[in-house]
């Protein structure tokens, strides 16, 4: 069955505690080269036959995610 | 796939008893009952239904000497089902139990928390209860050891994610630490739950033809071995040296959304009179349930195992019939009434399934593609199991250790006051109950940090009722007799000082392995006392919980009898809180001091000491102070009363000003260390506008009485010995655990995917 | 007067929110989350709790549930609706009010007795308040911290659209202290803190949560 | 700077009620088409220079996800 995935991060302006609390834990146990953390949502979807793109695109847009707030990144199947 | 035909065919084919946990006697006995070898899923069936945690084989004929205390008025149904059943008056009925779900907790502290609560939660319910509330007793290593920062943070999200989604106020329970408890935290959580005398159910199958009906959650592969594995056997060292589950890492994940359209869906069904017997599925999922109503039913059951709806469809029979996946039920329920039940559980988007019936038989048959797969005795598997006799000794350590004497004379009162206070456990646990939901229902009218919660139950009446759990293990493991009836005793106090009146006993005993004789002698030890305790206090045991195997190699926890008491408020209006919120008023010692420093906060804390004996015990100090304090507070004759326990007078003072930031100005008779700091039990602290009233009271009662001095200004002062001002108290007692734990950094990772800890 | 508090499935303070209803002196009436029925209310209280377990997002998929698409229609129009936590996020999410509402900075759960400063007492669920007048109320999530872009939070406060605020620190990281907010025209209001916690002295820590509710019965007969 | 993606899913015999509530709402908004649904975590870290494939596994197996449960995928960038 075809998997589609979608991941889903806060906007740029909206700030993440949750990544910011993974790149201070990271720092404190010495991985200091990872420079910043955004901690996301991801999503893995079967879908029946063909994927519908723009039927998917809008449910990652507009029930996955949240547009206030979130921005959307589709994965369509790539054969 | 292995039937019962082939196994009555193929007496000597190879079985794996031993990895599945059984002993050589106990396959041989499953044999002697079948006249024949099991089949595969009987014998996964009676090795789950046998292990330690499902069958009370170690503890067994320990636990006996509960059933055999003299009967309560109060009891209107004893141990041996999910719960006890309490009578707290006007037709109200009250059922509760305290569950451990420690293993688990270890290895996925947040899903081994939450499903930990889940579980309770379910007892409850099948009761026929609205579960009310919950508490939770933990335990954790070291407070500023590494892994107690892995598991801390996690166990309490759990508890919270769980409990808090559920719409269960969390109204109390205990946080210690201590290094006995590094590789074995534990969690023991409490439900409360409430319905009226009518509406108690029993887990029982009745009635040939009605039918069993599966609903909740589909079975999936989580927890499968978990009973036998996660719960039962102590975790080995790996090849590479590696603490870890020496097993399949068989955990469960909580859904408590799911099981909250579970509560919804059985409440109505209860008020609709739908089911003749209910169980849920904890523990060895469908193999308990079934084995268990059927057992205690007077026919036979048989079960389709096709008709279970699952979640992943490679199971095997022998896995579907183990699987733990949480939020399931079991009920009886007549044919008539099928449909009317499904349609309330479709209301409630809960799945439902007939999966079998009620037979007129004395067998439990299970089919499987049209072949029998199991066709037991459902006695045998539920009721019959090994019982077992263990060895014991009294630890070998023990004269050593009680000989050891305490100190007992503080260098600096004002430093150890300071240090008792903030200690990991004597400091305040905000942190961790602001993770709780406690106005959920709106019925909480006493909460943590309080002596007790307290919860009304009738908005028309104000009927209520208290709850408090205490498991001090120092006590116990300094003599396990007489610490557990001190725990016993202060669950009693703090009920009591609330101003309701004790009722009925539960408790949940964790202790290391029953293989140990130190251990189990500990074990026998505790029983003894709790049971000696109650038939003392008059109040029955109406359910518990055994959790063993708490070790970590050879060594085992401090014994962990952890004692819940339930008590009765006839108006909740007039239980009395904890802390001092009036200026003027005279604060009072009820009771008597002895210099007891055995297993003290004081000694752990300023000289890192366990050793001499615990306070003496004194359960006539004891009834004579709670009889004071519900007239008391019946009268309305105190603003406040706390209970003095861990850290002594100290403790108490501190709690009770820095709740609303009310000081004192006190003095104390006698010798210091032990006025500040000692044990002695069967005491507590009230303020009060009418002291002469309260003394004629406690000299009537046999209670001696103290005056300490008045409530007012900004420090606590002790006339002579000390001074210290709320703010730097505050400041002592408030920073400990938000400085261990608080950091958002520590909240990594601890709430796994597929959990919300939210809203 | 009637007001209806919608139940969702794992919806927990709706009992709590018909209590408040009673004792304010209306009549609760339950509503089902799944019927395209108001039931001829006066009003709607969209309870605490975690509907659908708040899975995806705090109240995303109840806002898309029939009975919320009744309740957005009916509020273009005027009808009374509040939100409180859970219901608060169901309404951004449904998109009645705007910002939305993320974890807690801190990244707990947090239940703590809170102060409030109202800023509107002229909405049709405070008007029993006087402007500037604190309370203290529980307050109880984990996904309550108040967020949008800056310029739509420049444009919030512009319109004088936030109706109460944390005062004496802010329990999750909201942006600008905001506790809850208000549509333009004052009928639709959301907030984070629990008022129907704060009801009867015997259960809560003050009785100031009563205020919400005695409001909309006010509202109700000026009208 | 490289950009490192680490997606932590539940392992496939754990449930998932998340994905299980969200698999419950596309079908009563109609889309039926979708036929299971896993919700995990997304982390998005930049790091700094060359990114350490060991180091990153280390980080992503112990502190971002407990394999207790949960299964974790490393995206190194690809260039
Ligand atoms: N320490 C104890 N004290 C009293 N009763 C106990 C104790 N431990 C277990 N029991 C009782 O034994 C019965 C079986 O316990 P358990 O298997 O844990 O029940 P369940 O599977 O319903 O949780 C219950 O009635 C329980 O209350
Ligand atoms: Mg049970």
């Amino acid at each position: 069955m075809p998997v589609v995935v979608v991941d889903v991060v806060l906007k740029q302006e909206i700030s993440d505690p949750q990544g910011q609390a993974v790149l201070g834990a990271l720092g404190r146990l010495g991985h200091s080269g990872v420079r910043s953390v955004r901690q996301g949502k991801h999503f893995v979807l079967d879908v029946e036959g063909e994927p519908d793109e723009a039927e998917l695109r809008q449910i990652a847009e507009t029930l996955l995610a949240n547009p206030v707030i979130e921005d959307v990144e589709l994965h369509l199947p790539t054969d | 796939m292995d039937t019962v035909e082939l196994a009555a065919k193929s007496p000597d084919d190879q079985q794996p008893w031993a990895e599945l946990g059984l002993k050589d006697d106990e396959y041989a006995r499953i044999r002697e009952i079948l006249g024949r070898r099991p089949t595969t899923a009987e014998l996964a069936m009676y090795s789950v239904m046998w292990s330690e945690h499902c069958s009370y084989k170690s503890s067994k004929v320990h636990l006996r000497r509960f059933g055999d205390l003299p009967k309560s008025d109060a009891l209107l149904v004893g141990m041996g089902e999910n719960a006890g059943v309490v009578d707290v008056g006007d037709g109200w009925a009250v059922t509760f139990k305290v569950e451990s779900h420690n293993h688990p907790s270890y290895v996925e502290p947040y899903q081994g928390a939450a499903t930990g609560v889940g579980g309770i939660v379910r007892d409850i319910l099948t009761m026929g209860a609205r579960p009310v509330a919950v508490m939770d007793s933990l335990r954790f290593g070291a407070a500023d050891a590494p892994d107690t920062a892995r598991v801390l943070p996690g166990v309490v999200a759990g508890v919270g994610g769980y409990g808090n989604c559920l719409g269960l106020p969390n109204i109390g329970g205990e946080l210690l630490f201590d290094d006995c408890y590094a590789g074995n935290p534990l969690v023991n959580a409490l439900c409360v739950g409430v319905m009226k005398h009518a509406d108690v159910r029993l887990a029982k199958a009745e009635g040939a033809g009605n039918k069993v009906v599966l609903f909740g959650a589909r079975t999936g592969g989580d927890g499968i071995g978990g009973v036998s594995v996660l719960a039962s056997e102590t975790f080995d060292d790996s090849a590479d040296g590696q603490r870890g589950p020496a097993k399949r890492p068989a955990v469960q994940v909580g859904d408590p959304f799911t099981e909250k359209l579970l509560i919804e869906a059985c409440l109505e069904i209860f008020a609709a009179d739908l089911v003749t017997g209910i169980q849920d599925l904890g523990g060895a999922g469908i193999s308990c349930a079934t084995s268990e109503l059927a057992a205690a039913g007077s026919g036979g059951m048989a079960i389709d195992l096709d008709a279970v709806p699952l979640r992943d469809s490679t199971l095997t029979p022998a896995e579907i019939l183990m699987s733990e996946s949480q939020e399931r039920m079991c009920a009886i329920v007549e044919p008539g009434k099928v449909e009317e039940f499904l349609a309330v559980c479709a209301r409630w988007d809960v799945l439902a399934t007939v999966i079998g019936e009620v037979t007129d038989g004395d067998r439990l048959t299970i089919d499987w593609h049209g072949e029998r797969i199991v066709d037991v005795p459902p006695r045998t598997v539920a009721l019959e199991g090994p019982v077992y006799e263990r060895p014991m000794s009294r630890p070998a350590d023990l004269d050593a250790l009680q000989a050891d004497a305490p100190p007992s004379s503080s260098a600096d009162l004002r430093a150890d006051w300071l240090a008792v206070v903030s200690s990991p456990d004597g400091a305040d646990k905000t942190w961790v109950t602001e993770q709780y939901d406690r106005y959920v229902r709106g019925n909480t009218v006493l909460a943590q940090p309080e002596d007790a919660g307290v919860l009304r139950i009738d908005e028309q009446s104000n009927r209520g009722i208290a709850l408090a759990l205490d498991g001090n293990a120092r006590y116990a493991r300094l003599d396990p007799y007489t610490g557990t009836q001190l725990n016993l005793a202060e669950a009693y106090r703090n009920v009591a000082v609330s101003g309701a009146r004790p009722l009925a006993v539960t408790n949940c005993l964790n202790f290391g392995s029953p293989e140990e004789p130190e251990v189990m002698w500990q074990f026998a030890e505790a029983v003894r006392g709790l049971a000696d305790g109650c038939r003392a206090l008059g109040l029955p045991v109406t359910g518990g919980n055994v959790s063993l195997y708490n070790q970590t190699g050879e060594t085992a926890i401090n014994p962990t009898p952890v004692v819940g008491v339930l008590g009765v408020h006839a108006d909740v209006s007039r239980r009395v809180p904890s802390g001092w919120r009036a200026e003027g008023e005279t604060v009072l010692l009820l009771g008597g001091t002895r210099p007891e420093f055995g297993g003290s906060a004081w000694a752990a804390v300023v000289h890192g000491h366990l050793g001499g004996l615990p306070p003496v015990l004194d359960l006539a100090a004891e009834q004579a102070l709670a009889g004071l304090m519900v007239g008391l507070a019946a009268q309305g004759r105190v603003s406040s009363a706390h209970d003095l326990a861990d850290g002594g007078l100290a403790q108490a003072l501190t709690e009770s000003a820095l709740r609303y930031g009310v000081g004192a100005r006190l003095r104390v008779e006698g010798d210091p260390t032990a006025a500040l700091f000692a044990e002695s039990g069967a005491r507590a602290v009230v303020t009060t506008s009418q002291p002469d009233t309260v003394r004629t009271a406690a000299q009537a009662a046999g209670v001696p009485v103290t005056e300490l001095g008045t409530t007012g200004g900004d420090a606590l002062v002790l006339d002579g010995l000390l001074d210290l001002p709320l703010a730097e108290l505050r400041e002592a007692w408030t920073a400990t655990l938000p400085a261990l734990f608080g950091s958002p950094e520590l909240a990594v990772g601890t709430v796994p995917a597929g959990a919300v800890p939210t809203s | 007067m009637r007001i209806g508090v919608i139940t969702f499935p794992g919806s927990l303070d709706d009992v709590d929110a018909a209590r408040a209803v009673r004792l304010a002196g209306a009549e609760p009436v339950p509503l089902w989350h799944g019927e395209h029925d108001l039931k001829d209310v006066d009003a709607v209280v969209l309870p605490g709790g975690f509907s659908y377990g708040d899975y995806l997002r705090a109240g995303a998929i109840a806002a898309r549930s029939p009975l919320v698409q009744d309740v957005v229609a009916a509020a273009r129009t005027g009808l009374p609706v509040l939100g409180i936590c859970n219901g608060f996020q169901v309404l951004c999410e449904a998109g009645l009010l705007p910002g939305a509402l993320t974890r807690n900075s801190h990244l707990h759960f947090r239940n703590r007795d809170q102060g409030l400063l109202v800023e509107r007492a002229d909405t049709a669920w405070t008007s029993s308040y006087a402007q500037g007048q604190t309370i203290v109320v529980p307050v109880k999530n984990g996904e309550g911290r108040y967020v949008a872009a800056d310029a739509d939070l420049d444009r919030l406060e512009g319109e004088g659209r936030v109706v109460v605020r944390y005062v004496g620190g802010n329990p999750n990281g909201s942006s600008r202290d905001i506790a809850g907010v208000t549509s333009a025209d004052g009928r639709v209001v959301g907030l984070m803190p629990h008022p129907e916690h704060a009801v009867e002295e015997l259960t809560g820590p003050s009785t100031d949560g009563l205020g919400f509710f005695v409001s909309v019965l006010q509202s109700a007969v000026a009208a």
